[in-house]
């Protein structure tokens, strides 16, 4: 094998399925073979049959429908604010000498050890859980996108001054649409962050949830359903990741984002 | 175009109708870099001045201080008369860099300026259309600058820069960054242009053979710090056709030109 | 040669003398060289699982949830019995545990002794786990909780000293049932099998430990108090304040609730965690406890 | 204001720390003045006093140092691994086929929801906390250190191979070199990510550590604490992350990071 | 160097004494793209070979199958009467772009390949050393080459491969992305060092100028699907001095030639 030269599309699929294959097979081994106790660890089969029926008899739907919410909830309120006052950080050097240094010591704090005081101020709700999904992912995207912004080829700028752009112009007409990729980019990768934050939050004081299922299967000693609630949040994960990755290809088509 | 008379009897108009005129313009950086030792420089209706030197004499600064990116130190600038005050739709520029909006198409990077303005949109497009012709993309309206190669790119800017209508063209090396055939096809599209609408031009180029062909008046620039050693004016006569940059009287302004350039060049590098 | 063994229990006062036995040198004394690790209680079987705890102390019908779900346990001796140590705490709204038919309820997860205290009290109320809609939470989140006057919570399980602390502030919430209305929170001491019958010596050690630190309370309070309240980051006052709900068992009693109080419950228990599917079907009831250590 | 215009240094400063100033200053008059009761808030001077008691009476220098370990200790093992197999699959496009499907669905798999089979599996002891460190940052290291890897600049390869390198060589002296500056940043922003970890991790199950303080001062309403805690993973972090940066910069003078 | 014969007698030797021989060699890559239609050509000891031809005409891929980073579709590449394998020190290369190591300092560079072979360190800087003062960089040995200018970087990469003796010399615009003046230093220098050592070279370049200038040889490749149009040979004398760009003779050639390449230019750009 030489270094970097590429293999065949066919191979690169038949290798990619054999390590799937090559997991399971050795998964199914240890746990068939009675070389790990079942409560150590189910086998695929009991995994798969235990996830249909969370699936069918205890509306294990439900759970993830309202982890996802909350995922999708906290996101969407971070990227609100987070969004324009990014930009305006980004832009204008001012407000981002005044906002900079707290907002980068403040995605620092680790949003789960905020729950405990989020119980105190939110209480068990669902306002408790979308501040954490808040706290975890909020300075981080103000700080990526204040950079992306920051950023912005300056001879894209001046270009535009030449034309008879004024200030606002600059902000809204090339500082804006130049750096769009690069935060929706910010937003796919934080969102992927969001779903850990999610996770924690729910082990922790929930009704309902991926999270919540996980700790209900513990006392059972349940390794299936914990196991099928970790892949099915990898799944998740995983295909909002490639739909937001798609998205923003068909929605910038003009970036030549990630090949 | 029929026949042209020769520029350089325009250049020498009286000072008054100059377009641009720099006095004593000088710019030292926050480091303490001299860029530009005190320069003056008159621009007169229809000018095509080439600005020719050793990298880091100070080119860009002098173009960015006229199109009001940068500000002189000391000097004033005036255009029209008027000084300059910030950057503006008078003063269109063309940069080395290939400074389309990516995400934009070309028409619409066209349209940029115009946009600013106000204008609506059909009158946009109405004069957007005969400029992408004029540079030879018709076609290629919709499509986005990374599916355009280098020299489309800078025809796009050329139009979109024409499109404003600014009373001086600003071009910093247009065609640096492209290969020298293209360069060579450039060349003749900007001339032919230029004889046309007689727009006045500030070019800064390296290359000799290009500030020869282009320009009705050469300025070599010493090195830095940088100043105005020579201005050469072209007596060549217009329509130029490619095939002039073999003949004799190109080959001796070129070889004093070489010469000129040559020991700002040796300078700048430290040779001398 | 001392016998090495890692206990998991939890910061509950009950479980104190253990800490006791331990800071005091009692363990040490009978040859026995005692790690003692605080694991949740919804995490404790786990531990013993891993092998990373040979003992833990928890209550009774824990035990049988552990024993059903896989995790072979063996209880020893009897610990304490919570005399209103534990309890439900409700907003000042609610009158009657049945009125919390469709509110929401703060308990530990299930195969806690949180959360078979709801299910108990419930079921005395005519309720189930299923009409009431449980939060997870640990008795301390839930008693804080409810103080911080949390609007989205209408009952929370919880113990000592949380429950105090509720107490104090009846605006709060107020407690509406403890286990002097419903007995059913003892807590025992167990280990696994293998354990057991490779150490029957260690064992008997472990209970004459324990019985030695509950003596040693009723001579030395003061001291003991103050070992005790340490551990949890509590003045021997306030220490000795949240054990008045409790009583530890000696040696005399420890050999009455096993002769039949121990079976009896745990059989009402495991039907109830059946009925509510914490456990998927009722061990061996028999082999829950080992008398033999008593002696 | 200008976009993109600079403010001077010094307006800088008084401005970022103005924000500070602001944030103290709302944060003391709404505790002092009493609009939030101590049990929601501490005022920043009890919490200050009672950072100092913890770390004077009760040994929180020993949580910190548990916590510090912990992460450290597992990204280390994380790194041991994920580096040369990273670095394995960029050059080689067979290896990477084989690995990277796996690998990248794996890395939506949240390191928190493992916990309750990281403790079946590895008890309550160091082990389970370096696991879960160990889940949450090697994934994401081998696909970030392997993109590195292979988006190696091609003519430096092929200037290689023209000077005589052999495949070995072109591994070694190459691939491995060149992609070093950015595989030090890769794992400088994942030892960031291991921050959150370890706290979950501490916060479930821990008899030490800077997690645990939390959860022993969340049952004692002490918001003082919990407050001084999510400072002090905030200020290791920043810390951390800088020395971090610097000490890249220092290792790679060659490469032109951030600027 | 003293008086050097006309170059054009060598490169018409007997082809028995050919260094690379280039027999029918054509290449289409993966979409069909016919990059390349059978190709021959032999480069005697020597030889200095400049390859004209628009953008996209194949020389890129020709030059690449001489190194061995690519395979020919069809036809044989000889080097010495051995056919050419994969890519190996005997062929050196010089790139457009940058190819410095950029972790490794000049010194280091320039040893890279000698170390490669397994030299002691000693033996590697006695031979590094010369070859980084021939390029005029003594006193650069401990700079690494962000801290270096493109002509700089250019040298070093002319140096490092030169310390490596290849049997022949492959250059792809080595100067392209230089501006005009540093570019015109460049090809003095490396007109002077190849009088010296006479290295046979296949340099691949857009400029007319620079093409004459430079090689014994021109040859010019039409259009895609890139074929040799024609070989012309370069009957000016040893040593050449820059001001010989503007003789009579040069212009003369230089007309030839733009004729050649601007029909290609033109054909590559569509518009014949
Ligand atoms: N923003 C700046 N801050 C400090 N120094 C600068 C700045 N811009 C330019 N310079 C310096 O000023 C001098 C002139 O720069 P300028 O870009 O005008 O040269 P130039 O003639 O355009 O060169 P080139 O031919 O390479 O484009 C250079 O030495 C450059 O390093
Ligand atoms: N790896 C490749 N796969 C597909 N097509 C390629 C590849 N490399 C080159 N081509 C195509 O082959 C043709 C010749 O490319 P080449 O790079 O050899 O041209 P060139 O003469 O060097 O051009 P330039 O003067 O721009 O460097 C071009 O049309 C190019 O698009
Ligand atoms: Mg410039
Ligand atoms: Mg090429």
């Amino acid at each position: 094998m030489k270094p970097l030269a590429p293999v065949s599309p066919r191979s690169r699929v038949v290798l990619g399925v054999s390590f799937f294959v090559l997991f399971f097979v050795v998964w199914a081994a240890v746990t068939f073979g009675g070389v790990v106790p079942k409560q150590f660890l189910a086998d695929p089969l009991t995994m798969v049959k235990s996830g249909w029926t969370l699936l069918t008899d205890f509306g294990f739907a439900r759970d993830i429908g309202m982890t996802v919410w909350r995922v999708v909830g906290g996101f969407l309120i971070a990227a609100v604010i987070a969004v324009p006052l990014g930009v305006l950080m980004g832009a204008y050097k001012g407000v981002e000498a005044f906002f900079e240094p707290f907002v980068s010591f403040a995605r620092y704090l680790p949003a789960s050890a905020f729950i405990p005081l989020l119980i105190l101020w939110a209480g068990i709700g669902e306002a408790q859980k979308l501040s954490v999904i808040f706290i975890g992912s909020f300075f981080q995207l103000v700080l990526m996108i204040a950079v992306s912004v920051g950023n912005t080829r300056r001879d894209l700028v001046e270009a535009a001054y030449t034309l008879g752009s004024q200030d606002r112009g600059i902000v809204l007409r090339v500082l804006l649409p130049s750096s769009a990729p690069e935060i929706a980019e910010t937003l796919r990768m934080v969102l992927g962050w969001a779903w850990t934050y999610v996770i924690v939050a729910e082990l922790i004081g929930a009704s309902s949830g991926i999270g919540h299922m996980i700790t209900d299967s513990q006392a059972l000693l349940a390794t299936d359903n914990i196991i099928f609630g970790i892949i099915v949040i990898g799944l998740i994960g995983l295909v909002t990741d490639f739909a937001f990755k798609a998205f923003n290809r068909k929605l910038y088509p003009w970036a030549q984002l990630s090949r | 175009m029929g026949a042209v008379e020769p520029l350089i009897a325009r250049a020498q108009a009286a000072p008054a109708g100059d377009v641009l005129s720099i006095r004593g313009v000088a710019r030292t950086f926050a480091g303490g870099t001299v860029a530009l030792q005190a320069t003056d420089l008159a621009v007169a209706e229809n000018d095509f001045i080439t600005i020719l030197g050793p990298s880091g004499c100070g080119k860009s600064t002098l173009l960015r201080m006229v199109a009001g990116l940068d500000t002189p130190t000391s000097g004033a600038i005036e255009l029209d008369g008027r000084p300059v005050a910030g950057p503006g739709a008078d003063r269109g520029m063309v940069f080395q860099s290939y400074t389309l909006f990516p995400w934009l198409t070309v028409l619409q990077n066209v349209c940029f300026g115009l946009r600013e303005k106000g204008l609506p949109l059909q009158q946009q497009l109405d004069i957007a259309h005969p400029f992408i012709a004029r540079v030879g993309l018709k076609g290629f309206e919709h499509h986005y600058p990374k599916q355009l190669s280098g020299g489309m790119q800078q025809r796009t800017a050329l139009a979109r820069a024409l499109a404003n209508d600014p009373r001086i063209l600003l071009m910093d090396e247009p065609f640096g960054a492209l290969d020298h055939q293209t360069r060579e096809l450039m060349q003749e599209l900007l001339l032919g242009i230029w004889e046309a609408e007689r727009k006045t031009v500030l070019f800064v180029t390296h290359d000799i053979d290009e500030a020869i062909f282009m320009g009705s008046r050469v300025v070599v620039m010493s090195a830095r710090p940088g100043r105005i050693k020579c201005d050469i004016p072209v007596p060549l006569p217009h329509p130029r056709h490619y095939a002039m940059k073999t003949t004799p009287p190109f080959a001796e302004l070129k070889a004093t030109l070489m010469e000129e350039i040559r020991v700002e060049v040796q300078r700048a590098a430290g040779l001398v | 040669q001392e016998t090495k063994v890692a206990v998991g229990i939890s910061g509950w006062t009950g479980f104190a003398p253990l800490t006791l036995a331990k800071e005091a040198g009692i363990f040490k004394k009978h040859g026995l060289d005692v790690s003692i690790k605080k694991i949740p209680q919804k995490d404790r079987h786990l531990a013993i699982a891993s092998g990373d705890v040979q003992c833990a102390a928890t209550t009774v019908e824990t035990w049988v949830v552990w024993n059903a779900n896989g995790v072979a346990t063996t209880q020893i001796f009897q610990l304490d019995k919570s005399f209103g140590a534990d309890g439900m705490v409700v907003k000042p709204a609610i009158a009657k545990i049945a009125d919390l038919k469709g509110k929401t309820v703060a308990a530990d997860a299930p195969g806690t002794a949180g959360y078979f205290g709801l299910a108990w009290m419930l079921k005395k109320n005519g309720l189930s786990v299923k009409d009431v809609k449980v939060v997870n939470m640990g008795p301390q989140p839930a008693a804080n909780a409810m103080i911080a006057g949390t609007s989205d919570i209408d009952a929370a399980m919880t113990y000592e000293p949380y429950l105090s602390a509720v107490r104090a502030k009846p605006e709060a919430g107020k407690i509406i049932a403890t286990t002097l209305d419903y007995p059913m929170v003892m807590d025992t001491f167990g280990c696994t099998p293998k354990f057991l019958q490779d150490n029957p010596k260690a064992a008997k050690a472990l209970a004459d430990s324990y019985f030695e630190a509950v003596d040693m309370i009723r001579k030395e309070p003061k001291k003991s108090y103050e070992i005790m309240g340490a551990d949890v980051k509590q003045s021997a006052e306030a220490f000795e304040n949240s054990a008045k709900y409790l009583r530890w068992q000696d040696r005399e009693a420890n050999q009455k609730f096993f002769a039949g109080e121990h079976g009896q419950f745990s059989k009402e228990a495991a039907d109830l965690l059946l009925e509510i599917g914490v456990i998927k079907a009722i061990p061996d009831l028999s082999r829950l406890a080992d008398t033999r250590f008593l002696k």
